[in-house]
């Protein structure tokens, strides 16, 4: 027998035919299969017992109710709370993507120190003892009030222990972000007296006359905004929208009125003519006006007649005239300011102008109206225990009235203004006009402490970074502001275990005033920043702790409130932009992105239109009359007396002629040699760095509107 | 099998052709291609059906035995431990935390096998790990409320008598698809003779066939 | 009719587009609760996987005239023509990874079961179907928000809308534990529909009077006669469906009081939309 | 060095000369698998495909080759079904163009799928609705058809046909290759048809969706039709390219004539249920979806009313009335000239009904969708051509492909075969 070919050909046949029929063909097929349905690196998340938590979200002063769903300690989702006072149900994109921000991998993990341009991680401890170090020393010199604190806001038990800190310490200098809160307080000062705030009933109102106010576009508190404007149609409200953009909130109104950018003080001035003129006005209301009425009066005829606001407006007579009618005639209407989100620059004169509107019309604490009232104070702080260092620093004029002002000094002067700088909630080198000469001041100060969950634009500057639990880690006091007709003080509250080696910043305050020593430490007696909240929101503590929130104040407010005109009645200036250029750039505000310190979050980002981020390039709106050579999604150069950039264009039908609008919340450089933020950074623009500062006199407020600009083929 | 016969059957098969034989040294190649083949076809086939499953599957032992039968004995039935949440979801393999209604720190039995469950986790304060012999991908929903609640249905059709078990059979994990070997069931060929034997979604989809008249859509068991 | 259930729902949606403020929530809503993967780059809307999503509409007028209204959408659940289940996707998918419910008029898509042919992409006029041209990547950490519900899919393969049917499977459960035969209209919404801060989304069983969608749709019982393709035409004037002329009978249904927007659902010959504007296949059968 | 393989009394080119012409295609033929590789082991987004366009370059280069290789069926249908005898001296080389596309046809879908280890669910899961599933049915079933009639040709080769076994089961599959050509004709009928029907039942697509008979979308009938009709054009250009390669005439004029006119008449015949077919459905059926005929054609960058000329009327119309006509149907250069066009109107056909239909909007807010692939998937594609040229290369090298190349090259001569080296 000879092995041959055949042999080796029945072999191979044969195992060919045995391996057939055996299992394992149909096997090894299914099983491969199933592998690729079961991919290890492919997640499959852990399935547990469904729970949900309420809490409240704090990304924005919209303070709205928030349900977490868990799977066993996980949080998985976050929902708006149905029947919670603010938002009832319901939430915005940011909130919703709240556990991005918890579990972002690129947060600051752990305590940083900055060493050359790099930052170490280093322990709790030795954070708090190094800034206490510091900070003693500068005691020691003798120039307390040279710690300065920027934060978001002034209402709220976090702010109030960093107030206290600073108090305690001997330093005036505590300064808050522009916020539209800050304008209400501002406006009503001016208006009505110290210590009040404005809120605006537009769930009732008939007739929202909005200068600009991006009611769905993240204005005031978003989705308490988002609801009153849904249900206008079924109270068969009224909304007029005046703004040079056909911004969501114009294509929703029932009129879109378009203006020359910067002219909405005087068109607002020259509807209070009209009103005056016509005797429109409610008598009952005018009679207690005080600061010179007729003053303002004939300042308005002489200034503001129709056809000359007409002419500084680019507004039609016959709208003017319109709309002051119906304003006045309306039963409740109400006129709302703050453009955009309300949180951008903003100019005294335009606030207090769209104001007194509502004053003419007496519509002021009526239902549908705008509420005039008392700031709430729910907060109970035992008195500070002062030591002579403390009385003499805190007894010192502020650097300034405003962050700005404060930014400037900074820059101007060649020792330092500022030893120390606290930074809690706010990102001034992105979000403050000039960013690139608020970066510069800040690094000019000596020690910066940022107390940021992330690595921003600000906390990139700091020598010390003493990272905050997210608010999804926290428990806190979150008062709503912001416009809203009632007062609302929601409990923010801890639904996961800290995802990393943060604190919540009362605790890293109370932390560093202990280790001060002295009457600082015995200002903060408390163990903990829970026990804390607990003892100073004494009052309202139950009604927080049982459901999540405690309502300060609901309904039309009684009392007579003072309208004083004077400042008005001063003729006072309207701001112009800055530069000479034909062109001019304006800011938009977009509700996918956020334009305070932190960035959208990877899903808002997902959600922005290719016409406004493409690639890593800022799209710019511009009306095609105004393009002259430009195409749709070619490039462009913006220049402007402060900054260059390269930008793509979307010819924009609804874009006023000779206007360019550039969208905020874009460009944040959050990456680090060490840290990647590949989703959220590096996007397009800030436009901030295009903007530069014009401070309004009188008011000292940075109210640049925009910018003056050239645009070229890039 | 002689050369003869050989020849001759090699002749039949040439027969389909022109039927002319080919030389003689050719039909003995073929002969021997035959044995060949025979050997070959044997042995690939029964490596691929009792070697095959044994390279296939990994046994893993459990993290130390469990006594169903013991269990079921002091708790009177499965859903003491194997129970329904509040909102008709099922719990599956009980967490620790369900295990201490009855356990503590204190040893209750004799085993050593308890010993270790007290010493390693409940003092340690950690979840056992269980390899879960009913696991389904991720793809999978399965309402148990709508199977035993609804339909009435008891456990031992698809998990068979697990309850009644002492001792808990090694874990066969199936090296590609990380599996248990029960899904497919004992057999390589996935012949079953009890209803429990397999829980591939064809066996699903004929008992949805059988008692409802429809195996079901898609989204009825798939997330 | 062919199904094991004797009580058929028609789950469907309706949106008031003069309500929606193009906010993106029921974008991110949608993400978050059905473990939707995000990119580096998603500025590229055509490998963008967003099961929701808005679209922007202008009137196409120029300055001062032009206006702007904004248009979620979600998977169409159609029906097919005649609304016999056969939807444009459903019918072309070669391994049956994508099926009609009969029971819930829910198209499923199974991820374990696609092979990513792609053809159901093509079917679909509305482009609600995506493909993972990638694997899914979570930065590190950020899976733990992932929920086991939905299970993620691997890359390679096409992914939709499902209506949050893993909200109806959690709901029915509930209902089998509690002994109860089917389910309240609150039980099951999807997060699209809860998120929405505008209430302009309501989600509800197209078939029962007693829910909100069916008042505000109306839906004509009878096929339009027309073209007997469409079954479920609106009685409401102001209610309209994408591509209504197809015949594919999608669940959901759009609401406005601009005529322009209503216009854009549909594509008319010249001056045919001002014939057909009036009709709404009411005066046939009421 | 492989003269033994050579067929007897046939002249090839010296080993050395062939090795370094198919190791240059073959380098071709490994950037094809590099980029194959890419795409199965990092996914597609290797390509540029999105989720516009989920079909683009390979189910076109799929629909191309399925309709170019349709001269395989065709052939066989007229040489052993309706007994064309003069056809069987080109039948072995249509049988090796359709079974290259064919295999390339399977190859691509092999890629193109997004889960190749899931593939088989196609056949296992089937839904019996689906255009696609009854492509991959009849499609497969047909390529194991070609490998059959591939298979005698194979082992006509010198050696093998030395072994009595393979002698025989050649000369026996010659006997009952007419069964095979039947089903082959058969299961081509519909997997042609069903390709068409891919387009034809979109009805979400006012482009490509088309009334019908029954289950069957008009586009179901003509793609079979142009399929039978340009398939012969591309068996007739790929013997005149092998013929020109070769240096050697391998069909006889008469054959060639034969298949050009019955193609040409296929064409003409083609061509107007085409022309029919769009009149209709530019006239009756995108209107009464709310579509004019401009809608498709403008508005965009690419596709323009051209593309519509141009497959109709200058690669139908133009290759059909040159191949009827018998004067230019027997001039060499009219005839290349109209094969040429006839290859490329039915590959543009395939590239209208897949990647334009991707393009046209159909939701009014929509926007066009254009598309240029990868590199990959131009690797990919040309892969098929380099493993198709080498596979060619092969057969002809080895096999007795053409029947008349002996007669027509070496019997007027009388030379004795020469050993190459």
């Amino acid at each position: 027998m000879k092995v041959d070919r055949r042999s080796f050909l029945g072999l191979g046949l044969g195992a060919v035919a045995g391996v057939a029929v055996s299992p394992i063909g149909i096997k090894l097929t299914d099983d491969s299969s199933i592998w690729s349905q079961n991919w290890p690196w492919t997640p499959v998340p852990v399935d547990g017992e469904v729970t949900y938590e309420s809490s409240v979200c704090s990304l924005c002063p919209g303070s709205c109710g928030l349900s977490v769903r868990k799977i066993d300690d996980r949080p998985v989702k976050i929902e708006g709370l149905a029947g919670h006072p603010v938002n009832g149900g319901g939430a915005c994109l940011h909130g919703i993507s709240g556990l991005q921000y918890l579990y972002d991998p690129a947060r600051v993990k752990t305590p940083l120190k900055k060493n050359g341009d790099k930052f170490e991680e280093i322990s709790w401890d030795d954070a708090i003892a190094l800034v206490a170090g510091k900070l003693a020393d500068i005691r020691k010199s003798g120039s307390p009030e040279k710690l300065a604190c920027i934060a978001d806001k002034e209402q709220g038990s976090v702010s109030g222990l960093f107030q206290r800190l600073l108090k305690t310490f001997g330093s005036p200098n505590f300064y808050t972000m522009p916020s539209l809160e800050s304008y209400l307080e501002l406006t009503a000062e001016v208006l009505h007296g110290e210590g009040m705030t404005i809120g605006f009933d537009l769930e009732n109102s008939d007739f929202v006359l909005s200068f600009g106010a991006g009611i769905i576009e993240g204005w005031g508190s978003p989705v308490n905004c988002f609801k009153a404007n849904a249900s206008r149609k079924e109270r068969h409200a009224k909304l007029y929208q005046i703004e040079s953009r056909l911004s969501n909130t114009a294509a929703n109104a029932d009129k879109w009125i378009p203006i020359k950018p910067g002219t909405e003080a005087d068109l607002a001035l020259g509807l209070c003519a009209v009103i005056l003129e016509n005797k429109l006005f409610n008598s009952m209301a005018v009679a207690n006006f005080r600061g010179g009425l007729n003053k303002l009066a004939a300042a308005l005829q002489k200034n503001y007649s129709p056809s000359k606001t007409a002419e500084i407006t680019g507004v039609k007579v016959s709208d003017i005239e319109k709309m002051a009618t119906l304003f006045a005639k309306a039963k409740m209407p109400v006129a709302v300011f703050g453009k955009g989100r309300g949180d951008g620059a903003q100019s005294l004169k335009e606030l207090a102008a769209v104001h007194t509107l509502n004053c003419l019309v007496g519509n002021i604490n009526k239902k549908g109206g705008a509420f005039v009232q008392l700031k709430s104070d729910y907060l109970e702080f035992p008195d500070e225990s002062m030591d002579s260092i403390a009385d003499a620093g805190f007894a010192k004029n502020k650097t300034g009235r405003y962050v700005s002002q404060l930014i400037e000094k900074v820059n101007e002067s060649s020792k330092p203004v500022v030893e120390a700088l606290f930074v809690y909630n706010a990102n001034p080198c992105y979000s403050l006009h000039d960013a690139k000469s608020v970066k510069q001041a800040v690094g000019k100060v000596p020690f910066v402490v940022s107390f940021s969950s992330f690595l921003d634009e600000t906390a990139k500057e700091a020598d010390i970074i003493l990272p905050s639990h997210t608010f999804l880690e926290r428990l806190e006091d979150v008062p709503s502001g912001a416009g809203l007709a009632k007062t609302v003080v929601g409990l923010t509250k801890p639904v996961s275990q800290p995802v990393f080696n943060t604190k919540n910043p009362g605790d890293a305050v109370i932390l560093i005033a202990k280790a001060l020593e002295g009457s600082i430490a015995q200002s903060f007696e408390w163990e903990s920043y829970d026990e804390c909240l607990e003892s100073v929101a004494g009052g309202i503590w139950d009604s927080l702790s049982e459901d999540g929130y405690a309502i300060i104040s609901e309904g039309i407010p009684s009392g007579f409130v003072a309208v004083n005109v004077s400042y008005l009645a001063d003729n006072p200036a309207t701001i112009q932009a800055q530069g000479d250029d034909e062109l001019i750039l304006i800011p938009i505000d977009n509700m996918r992105l956020i334009n305070a310190g932190i960035a959208a979050s990877p899903f808002a980002i997902k959600t922005v239109s290719d016409n406004v981020l493409k690639g890593s390039d800022s799209v710019v709106e511009i009306n095609p009359l105004t393009a002259r050579g430009l195409k749709d999604r070619g490039y462009a150069t913006l220049t402007t007396p402060i900054g260059k950039a390269r930008v793509m264009i979307n010819l924009n039908e609804g874009m006023m002629p000779g206007v360019i609008g550039m969208v905020k919340g874009l460009g944040h450089t959050l990456n680090t040699k060490h840290m990647s933020n590949k989703y959220v950074s590096n996007k397009g623009i800030n436009v901030n760095d295009l903007i530069g500062p014009v401070i309004e006199s009188g008011s000292g407020l940075d109210a640049a509107f925009g910018i003056k600009v050239k645009i070229f083929k890039a | 099998m002689s050369e003869r016969e050989n020849k001759t059957e090699n002749g039949s098969m040439e027969s389909v052709g022109e039927g002319t034989a080919g030389e003689e040294k050719d039909d003995k190649g073929l002969g021997l291609g035959v044995i060949f083949f025979i050997v070959a076809f044997v042995a690939c086939f029964l490596s691929g059906t009792l070697l095959f499953p044994k390279l296939l599957y990994s046994k893993k032992e459990q993290p130390f035995n469990f006594d169903h039968a013991l269990h079921v004995g002091e708790a009177g039935d499965c859903e003491t431990c194997h129970s329904f949440r509040e909102d008709g979801s099922f719990t599956g393999i009980p967490k620790l935390a369900t295990c201490l209604d009855c356990h503590s720190e204190e040893v209750l039995g004799e085993t050593e096998d308890e010993a270790v469950f007290v010493e390693e986790y409940v003092l340690e304060e950690k979840e056992v790990p269980w390899y879960v012999y009913s696991r389904q991908p991720d793809n999978v929903f399965f309402s148990h409320a709508a199977h035993t609640q609804t339909a009435g249905m008891d456990c031992v059709t698809c998990h068979g008598h697990i309850g009644e078990s002492t001792s808990l059979k090694p874990y066969e994990e199936n090296r590609i698809t990380g599996y248990s070997r029960d899904i497919w069931g004992k057999n390589i060929f996935g012949i079953k003779k009890n209803s429990w034997d397999r829980m591939k979604m064809d066996d699903c989809a004929a008992c949805h066939k059988e008692e409802t008249g429809h195996k079901g859509y898609c989204f009825q068991c798939h997330k | 009719m062919k199904q094991n259930n004797n009580k058929a729902h028609k789950f469907g949606m309706v949106i008031d587009l003069d309500k929606c403020t193009g906010c993106g929530s029921c974008m991110v809503s949608c993400m978050s609760e059905n473990n939707v993967p995000f990119k580096e780059d998603e500025s590229n809307k055509k490998d963008s996987i967003t099961w929701m999503r808005v679209y922007k509409l202008t009137n196409g007028k120029s300055f001062p005239d032009t206006e702007i209204a904004y248009l979620p959408r979600p998977c169409q659940h159609c029906g097919g023509k005649g609304d016999h289940g056969h939807s444009p996707c459903v019918s072309v998918c070669p391994a049956v990874a994508t099926d009609y419910g009969y029971d819930t008029g829910i198209v499923s898509q199974i991820y374990t079961r696609c092979f990513g042919c792609r053809y159901c992409m093509g079917a679909c006029p509305y482009h609600a179907r995506y493909f993972n041209w990638w694997d899914p990547k979570w930065p590190e950490g950020m899976e733990n928000y992932l929920s086991p519900d939905v299970s993620p899919r691997m890359r390679g393969v096409v992914e939709k809308c499902s209506f949050c049917y893993h909200r109806y499977q959690a709901a029915k459960d509930t209902a089998y534990y509690e002994g109860r035969d089917d389910i309240e209209e609150h039980e099951y919404q999807t997060a699209c529909a809860t998120a929405c801060p505008a209430g302009a989304i309501v989600f509800g069983d197209l078939n029962n009077p007693a829910h909100q969608v069916h008042q505000i749709v109306k839906p004509d019982p009878h096929p339009d006669p027309r073209n007997k393709h469409i079954v479920g035409k609106s009685r409401n004037p102001k209610v309209f469906r994408l591509l209504e002329r197809l015949g594919t009978n999608p669940k959901v249904y759009y609401l406005s009081e601009r005529e322009w927007v209503r216009k854009q659902g549909d594509n008319y010959l010249d001056g045919e939309w001002d014939k057909i504007k009036n009709y709404h296949g009411a005066s046939s059968h009421d | 060095m492989d003269s033994a393989l050579i067929p007897e009394g046939a002249k090839r080119c010296s080993f050395p000369k062939f090795a370094i012409g198919v190791a240059i295609v073959s380098a071709v033929v490994l950037w094809g698998v590099f980029a194959m590789f890419l795409c199965w082991f990092k996914g597609l987004n290797q390509t540029n495909m999105n989720d516009y366009y989920g079909f683009a370059l390979w189910i076109w280069a799929d629909l191309a080759v399925i309709a170019v290789g349709g001269g395989a069926f065709f052939t066989g249908l007229l040489r052993y079904i309706f007994k064309i005898d003069e056809l069987k001296n080109i039948i072995n080389f249509a049988v090796i163009i359709g079974f290259i596309c064919y295999s390339s046809a399977l190859l691509i879908l092999a890629i193109d799928i997004g889960q190749p280890l899931r593939g088989w669910f196609i056949f296992w899961h089937a839904n019996v609705h689906s255009m696609l599933t009854e492509v991959a049915f009849c499609l497969s079933a047909y390529f194991a058809v070609l490998t059959i009639e591939f298979i005698p040709n194979i082992l006509e080769n010198r050696q093998a046909n030395k072994v009595p076994f393979f002698h025989h089961l050649a000369h026996n599959m010659h006997g009952v290759m007419a069964v095979f050509a039947a089903t082959g004709a058969f299961l081509s009928f519909f997997h042609q048809g069903s390709l068409g029907g891919v387009a034809g039942v979109l009805y979400g697509r006012p482009f490509a969706v088309r009334e019908g008979l029954l289950i069957w979308p008009w586009t179901f009938f003509l793609f079979t039709w142009s399929a039978a009709a340009f398939g012969p054009c591309f068996t007739l250009l790929v013997t005149k390219i092998t013929e020109t390669v070769t240096g050697k005439k391998l069909v006889k004029d008469n054959v060639v004539h034969l298949l050009a006119k019955i193609s040409g008449w296929m064409i003409v015949t083609y061509i107007i249920a085409k022309i029919i077919d769009t009149i209709y459905w530019a006239m009756v059926t995108a209107p009464s979806l709310g579509f004019s005929l401009s809608h498709f054609y403008t508005s965009n960058g690419f596709y323009g009313y051209w593309i519509l000329i141009t497959e109709i009327v200058l690669c139908g119309v133009v290759p059909g009335v040159l191949l009827v006509m018998k004067s230019t149907r027997e001039n060499p250069t009219l005839r290349l000239i109209a094969i040429i066009l006839g290859v490329i109107g039915v590959c543009l056909n395939r590239w209208v009904m897949v990647l334009q239909i991707m393009a046209v909007p159909v939701m009014s807010f929509d926007t066009w969708a254009l598309y240029f692939p990868s590199w990959q998937e131009i690797a990919t594609t040309v892969l098929p051509v380099a493993y198709g040229i080498i596979l060619i290369s092969v057969a002809y090298r080895y096999l007795p492909v053409f029947p008349q190349e002996h007669e027509l090259n070496y019997s007027v001569e009388v030379e004795p075969v020469t050993e190459p080296e």
